[in-house]
């Protein structure tokens, strides 16, 4: 398989990521990590939004870094394929055990302050 | 990180023999770290599944718990390890155009930043230690042993342990005197057992990441990675991005939210 | 240099001609310190039977003890120790190295045409991942007997909280789980090695459907392991950091979640009881087809089917969390998931049987296995679906039925595959034959000894008897004394089956390059094979095409005749000497 | 199938009923100790083991409705495996002998080595028949785990190696078996105090795992009186396997006396005992003992004898009277300083509770007085 680097200077194994994309990266991250930081003492509003913005940011981190640091823009189909393989195995262990733990009826939680009161017998139904 | 060529003929290449060139040994090496990089995802997912099952069953406790953590150290650290993946990413580059001794400062700058993100957790931790406020029956927050109590305008006071709120509470240590501590909400101390498993680690894989750069600036500076020979260099950059990337996601889960 | 082979001067196998860490020096250092895929396998394989002889060992003691109601030769906690310790070594150390690590480390670089696998490095370290684990696990296990403290006898799946320090003392657990961490890492790194291997090391023009089934299903095995593995690593890290410093994940008492740790648990362990069929079933497909002289049924199919269930091992566990205190979604979610994998396991099996129709078959030892593992397999299939319907398995939970179950599936199956693939392999790395009357016979003891021990259980499963009991109601007495007396019948033939082979090894007939006909490369080369499989690349066979393999009683093997009568012998000139006697 | 499936379990069944009829005779004298009270006062018929009749070769009798659920599709997929079984190992061994390497035996071509319609049918069947399967064992789970409204509660707790059942009239079991009446469907609220336990009664066909610091529930409605066994089915430590006891149903009308026995038999302990029993379960939540107010005054300055200054001024003596009267109609005198938020405990606490509070609060004082 002949090297199918185009970096300046001859070929190469792999890609070369030239300059300008790795210091973009840089500082996009640096400035999301401040937004971040930001964002945390605004108040979305609800439990969930807070969560949600946090997670939205660190997921764009997380892909600039894959997509660029990690070249798996430019590499080969098939590490995509073994990263994403990864990701979807750990959300489906997460789905299934939040599938689990969200359908729990409220008499069977555990409740330290009312204990379930046991209903006196009445003899016939 | 987890195979490098260091093969028996010495001579300026190392190619193994049962290979067929350069390019199918590098191929060979991108493969199995991605696959090494998989196994990692699914080594920290199980613990992200415990985060976040314990906290859609207690919510009070995370939003509780994340007082305690303090919110500069935590970015400051963000920071450093992002620097040192641009830097890591910078080495690979600097190996591909055979430019060693921008090589050997990147990787020096990137284990320099993995020791600074070491001691800053190093602070952090003997910090919550000092407090008390530790994992399962070792959560007993408490004054400060030297006598010096929280600050009056701490946010967060300290609050009541023993409360019947945490079983399994340690008896031996007082609780804190009537009125300087507000009750905490029950099992806070799980907040505590998932920051420390979660952020331990992680720091051991920190750990590791520092042995892998000491390793490979010993190489680098033998000048042993040239275009066609650089693999070991991309493979710990990868190995070093996943690190960083499992910190994205672990700040704001834990310091931010 | 490499000693000379006395009988072919014109190359050296394997045997003679130590590579290791240690350059080339022959002896100890030889053996323990090679890099050679072949040689490794063969190191894995003894160790994998002398684990299996120990795990063998326990499980006849469990039996010993289950002859009659009440104490018969141990009290209950040396018998929690003893099942626990069978349960450990058998899932750990035996069935799930067993075939990838022990035959695939031998056959699969040979059948991709590589000379070796794609870091032979890494393969030795997850051997000697695979000794330390294996020292620490029976170490800890066997602390109970020679220390005053307790063993292990968590069972082998450690349920929190019996598991924690508050309910079991002593640090034997924490060496076990040490033990199963590294064996896990010692799993991760042969798949990791295996699927680059398989991507990156086959022979020209061998494209993904020109490969051996064999290899398709060590491929699906690599995924799993691969992807699966990791999370018993975590999960067992966090049991002894929580044994060791009380974080309190998994203790109820400090507002953790005991079941949070099936889940964590059954999440490898059902891809995990895959990891130990899938490489039978590439066995298997290699044996019926050679075996039949017949091209494979439904290539096509039974290699996709492969891949399927590695993918669909992910979507199942729950349904050993049935009657958990599981949510009822959860239950319904994983009962339909559980039917999916039933489907391609069924298509595997249609497929060998179809294979036999119109094949020419020989009855040999392997044969004699693989169709035994067929047999078997369809048992051990059928009842899984009894364990899937979850009003069914409400009732068959934890009993009796549930034990029957996996030993048919993971001893009939898996385990019977191994003898047959060793059984076939063996005059391939060893370059001997061996005794192949006294292999059929033992294949059939081992048939009808398995059968013995286990169908009875079936029957008390369904009548209630309940799973890792020291004593049970006298009405279940007839059905247990049964089963011990299968399982002795079972413990003597595997017994005879490891001795016969290493007498094999030494004093065994000399072996024909390609006894069998099989039409694989691996065949292709000499056996003993040398140090880098072959002496030079063989033109690629037509995969599973017998007609060019004719027998030839000079030889006392089969060998290739090209269509226009030209005969290519391309081993022949490494054979000089006769090999004595027919197959 | 069934059919094929029924008759082989008579036909083994007569053969195995003598060894199981023998074998439950020793058994039922091992019953007979566990039962012993039950037998005195209640004549329950003979264990539903002894008669080995009613069970199929397969299953243990069916004495509870959750079992229509899981009979009927247990037996018809043994059928349908024994089929599926004898099938194909009819075909391997047929192909076996047929085609088996012999001189003259030449490969019969063609010989196929695909066939897609063959393939597309064989993946199909299977399929239907799982789908079929699903559905099935899904409806019968959702009756399994779905307890009735009105059904009787018993609260269970495992703990390590034994059984404690807690009747609606707050008494435990002094022996540990848990009695139900017959064809009333019972709810069973089970949790554990340290390790995981499983509840498991083979002759309903249900189990249900005990989990600590969770509760998880069970239900069945027994329709045949007898005595049945109950096993522990997590393993849970040294004496996992000594961790069975017995589920007596009770005739029709039986239940009723029996409850009232054994309520009978954990009064009379002495007053003051029954007074603190009392306390733990009703008085703990607003009065304490050593002095501190809660929600009501202590039981320690309640003085026989003393002055007690009432809300409206006017003072009274503590008496018995005032004890008895404050626990039935605690508003009419509400001691002053204290919110009048005491339920009245007319239907709860019988008269002989009462003496037993009234008795246990004056050993509180007796003890620090005299």
């Amino acid at each position: 398989m002949a090297a199918h680097g185009h970096g300046e200077h001859g070929e190469t194994l792999s890609h070369i990521a030239s300059m300008r994309v790795l210091v973009g990266t840089f500082v996009a991250l640096l400035f999301l990590t401040v937004i971040t930081v930001a964002a945390a003492y605004v108040d979305f509003g609800g439990r969930g939004l807070n969560l949600a913005v946090a997670m939205l940011i660190a997921t764009v981190k997380a892909s600039l870094v894959i997509l660029y640091f990690m070249h798996l823009r430019y590499d080969r189909l098939f590490h995509t394929v073994i990263f994403v393989a990864g990701l979807l195995a750990a959300t489906l262990f997460l789905g299934f055990a939040l599938v689990d733990r969200g359908q729990y009826e409220d008499d069977v939680i555990w409740d330290k302050d009312n204990q379930p009161a046991i209903k006196p017998y009445t003899p016939e139904l | 990180m987890s195979e490098h060529a260091h093969g028996d003929q010495k001579g300026s290449r190392f190619i193994q023999h049962h290979y067929d060139d350069a390019q199918h040994q590098f191929d060979s090496g991108k493969l199995a770290i991605w696959l090494f990089l998989a196994q990692e995802v699914l080594f920290f997912s199980a613990l992200f599944v415990a985060y976040i099952i314990f906290r859609t069953q207690h919510p009070e406790i995370f939003e509780y718990g994340s007082q305690y953590l303090d919110r500069t150290m935590g970015a400051v650290n963000t920071l450093v390890l992002i620097g040192s993946s641009f830097t890591a990413a910078y080495a690979v580059r600097c190996a591909q155009l055979r430019n060693q001794r921008t090589l050997v400062i990147c990787l020096a700058i990137t284990l320099a930043c993995a020791l600074g993100f070491l001691t800053i957790k190093y602070f952090e931790y003997s910090e919550k230690i000092h407090h008390g406020t530790l994992y399962g029956k070792k959560f007993v927050p408490h004054v400060d042993p030297d006598g010096a109590t929280f600050p009056e305008d701490a946010v967060i006071k300290p609050c009541i342990h023993g409360s019947e709120g945490n079983l399994g509470a340690d008896p031996s240590i007082p609780p804190p005197a009537e009125g300087e501590a507000a009750p905490c909400p029950d099992n806070t101390n799980m907040f505590f057992t998932l920051y420390f498993a979660m952020t331990g680690l992680h720091g051991l894989h920190v750990l590791f990441g520092v042995f892998v750069f000491i390793w490979l600036l010993v190489r680098a500076m033998k000048g042993h990675f040239t275009p066609d020979y650089y693999g070991p260099v991309d493979y710990a950059a990868l190995y070093w991005h996943l690190v960083d990337l499992i910190w994205i996601f672990l700040f704001p889960l834990y310091y931010l939210i | 240099m490499a000693k000379e082979n006395p009988e072919n001067p014109s190359y050296t196998s394997f045997l003679e001609d130590p590579h290791g860490i240690m350059g080339h020096r022959g002896g100890f250092w030889g053996w323990f310190g090679t890099f050679d895929h072949k040689r490794i396998g063969i190191m894995y394989l003894c160790g994998i039977l002398a684990s299996l002889m120990v795990g063998g060992l326990f499980a006849l003691l469990v039996r010993l003890e289950l002859f009659f109601p009440g104490e018969t030769i141990i009290g209950p906690q040396a018998y929690n120790e003893f099942f626990t310790l069978h349960g450990a070594i058998m899932v750990f150390l035996v069935i799930v190295p067993g075939i990838p690590a022990a035959l695939g480390n031998i056959a699969l670089p040979m059948q991709l045409g590589a000379p070796d696998v794609a870091f032979p490095r890494l393969n030795l370290a997850s051997f000697y991942l695979w000794c330390v684990g294996a020292v620490l696990l029976v170490g800890a296990m066997a602390m109970g007997f020679v220390t005053d403290q307790t063993g292990v006898d968590t069972g082998w799946t450690f349920y929190t909280p019996y598991s924690l320090k508050e309910h079991t003392a002593g640090d034997a657990i924490l060496m076990s789980l040490v033990g199963v961490f590294l064996l896990g890492f010692s799993s991760i790194f042969t798949g990791l090695n295996f699927l680059t291997t398989i991507h990156k090391f086959r022979a020209k023009g061998m494209g993904w459907f020109q490969m051996p089934l064999n290899l398709w299903a060590l491929y699906a095995t690599g995924i799993m392991q691969v992807l699966a593995t990791p999370v018993l690593g975590i999960t067992v890290l966090l049991l002894s950091v929580e044994r060791f410093l009380e974080i309190g994940i998994f203790d109820p008492v400090l507002g953790g979640d005991p079941i949070l740790f099936q889940h964590f648990f059954w999440f490898y362990s059902h891809p995990a009881v895959y990891i130990m069929i899938i490489p039978a079933m590439g066995v298997i497909s290699e044996l019926i087809t050679t075996f039949s002289h017949k091209h494979i049924f439904g290539y096509r199919f039974i290699a996709w089917s492969s891949l399927s269930l590695a993918l669909l091992s992910f979507l199942v566990w729950g349904h050993h969390l049935f009657v958990s205190g599981q949510s009822r979604m959860a239950g319904m979610i994983f009962s339909a998931l559980t039917f999916t994998v039933a489907i391609p396991s069924a298509i595997k099996v249609f497929n060998w049987t179809a294979t036999l129709y119109k094949g020419v078959i020989r009855l040999q030892t392997p044969m004699l296995y693989a169709l035994s593992f067929v047999l078997l397999f369809t048992i051990g299939g059928l009842t899984g679906l009894f364990l899937g319907v979850i009003s069914i398995d409400v009732h068959l939970h934890d009993t009796y039925f549930v034990v029957a179950h996996f030993h048919y599936v993971m001893m009939g199956s898996t385990l019977v595959a191994f003898l047959g693939g060793l059984h076939y392999w063996f005059p391939k790395f060893t370059g001997k034959m061996y005794p192949e009357k006294l292999g059929q016979f033992i294949s059939v003891m081992v048939f009808f000894g398995f059968n013995l021990t286990f169908l009875p259980q079936f029957v008390m499963g369904s009548r209630g008897m309940t799973r890792r009991y020291w004593d049970y109601d006298p009405e279940f007495t007839l059905m247990h004394q049964l089963s011990t007396i299968g399982a002795f019948v079972l413990g003597i033939s595997l017994f005879i089956v490891v001795c016969y082979l290493f007498w094999a090894a030494y004093k065994g007939e000399k072996a024909p390059p390609n006894p069998w006909g099989a039409s694989t490369l691996e065949w292709e080369s000499p056996s003993p094979p040398p140090l880098y499989n072959f002496v030079e690349q063989p033109p690629l066979p037509e995969l599973y095409e017998y007609d060019e393999l004719v027998y030839d009683d000079e030889e006392g093997g089969y060998v290739r005749k090209l269509r226009d009568g030209g005969e290519v012998r391309s081993y022949r000139r490494y054979v000089r000497s006769k090999p004595s006697g027919g197959h | 199938m069934s059919v094929l499936s029924s008759l082989m379990g008579t036909m083994q069944a007569d053969s195995a009923g003598q060894a199981v009829g023998q074998a439950a005779q020793q058994a039922s004298g091992a019953e007979q100790a566990a039962t012993q009270a039950g037998q005195a006062v209640i004549n329950i018929p003979k264990t539903a083991w002894q008669d080995p009749g009613t069970n199929t070769f397969w299953l243990p009798e069916a004495a509870s409705v959750t079992t229509d659920n899981v009979d009927w599709i247990y037996l018809g997929l043994i059928g349908l495996s024994i089929f599926c079984f004898i099938g194909i190992t009819a075909a391997v061994v047929y192909f076996t002998i047929k085609y088996r390497q012999r001189p003259g035996h030449e490969r019969p071509l063609p010989s196929p080595s695909h066939n897609n319609p063959l393939e597309i049918t064989w993946t199909l069947i299977p399929a239907i028949i799982c789908v079929f399967l699903f559905v099935a064992g899904w409806r019968g789970y959702v009756d399994l785990a779905t307890p009735p409204q009105h059904a009787l509660e018993i609260s269970v707790t495992g703990l390590k190696w034994k059984w404690k059942f807690t009747y609606p009239n707050g008494v435990d079991d002094p022996n540990g078996e848990l009695h139900v009446p017959v064809n009333r469907s019972v709810r069973l609220v089970m949790s554990s105090n340290d390790v995981i336990h499983s509840f498991f009664i083979p002759a309903f066909r249900i189990k249900q795992d005990v989990v600590p610091q969770r509760y998880t529930q069970l239900w069945f409605k027994a329709t045949q009186p007898g005595v049945y066994r109950m096993y522990c089915a997590e393993y849970c430590g040294l004496e996992h396997s000594q961790m069975k006891t017995v589920i007596v149903v009770h005739e029709p009308g039986g239940y009723a006396d029996y409850l009232a026995r054994i309520e009978e038999q954990a009064l009379n302990i002495p007053p003051a005992e029954l007074g603190k029993k009392m306390y733990d379960n009703y008085c703990i939540a607003c009065h304490t003992l050593d002095g501190t107010t809660k929600v009501g005054p202590s039981f320690k300055d309640l003085v026989l004898g003393g002055q007690n200054e009432m809300t409206d001024g006017s003072s009274i003596v503590v008496d018995e009277n005032y004890i008895r009267e404050s626990i039935v109609e605690p508003q009419a005198k509400v001691r002053k300083g204290y919110p009048a938020s005491m339920p009245s405990f007319k239907g709860v606490l019988s008269d002989k509770k009462i003496n037993g509070v009234i008795a246990f609060i004056k050993s509180l004082n007796d003890g620090s007085q005299q």
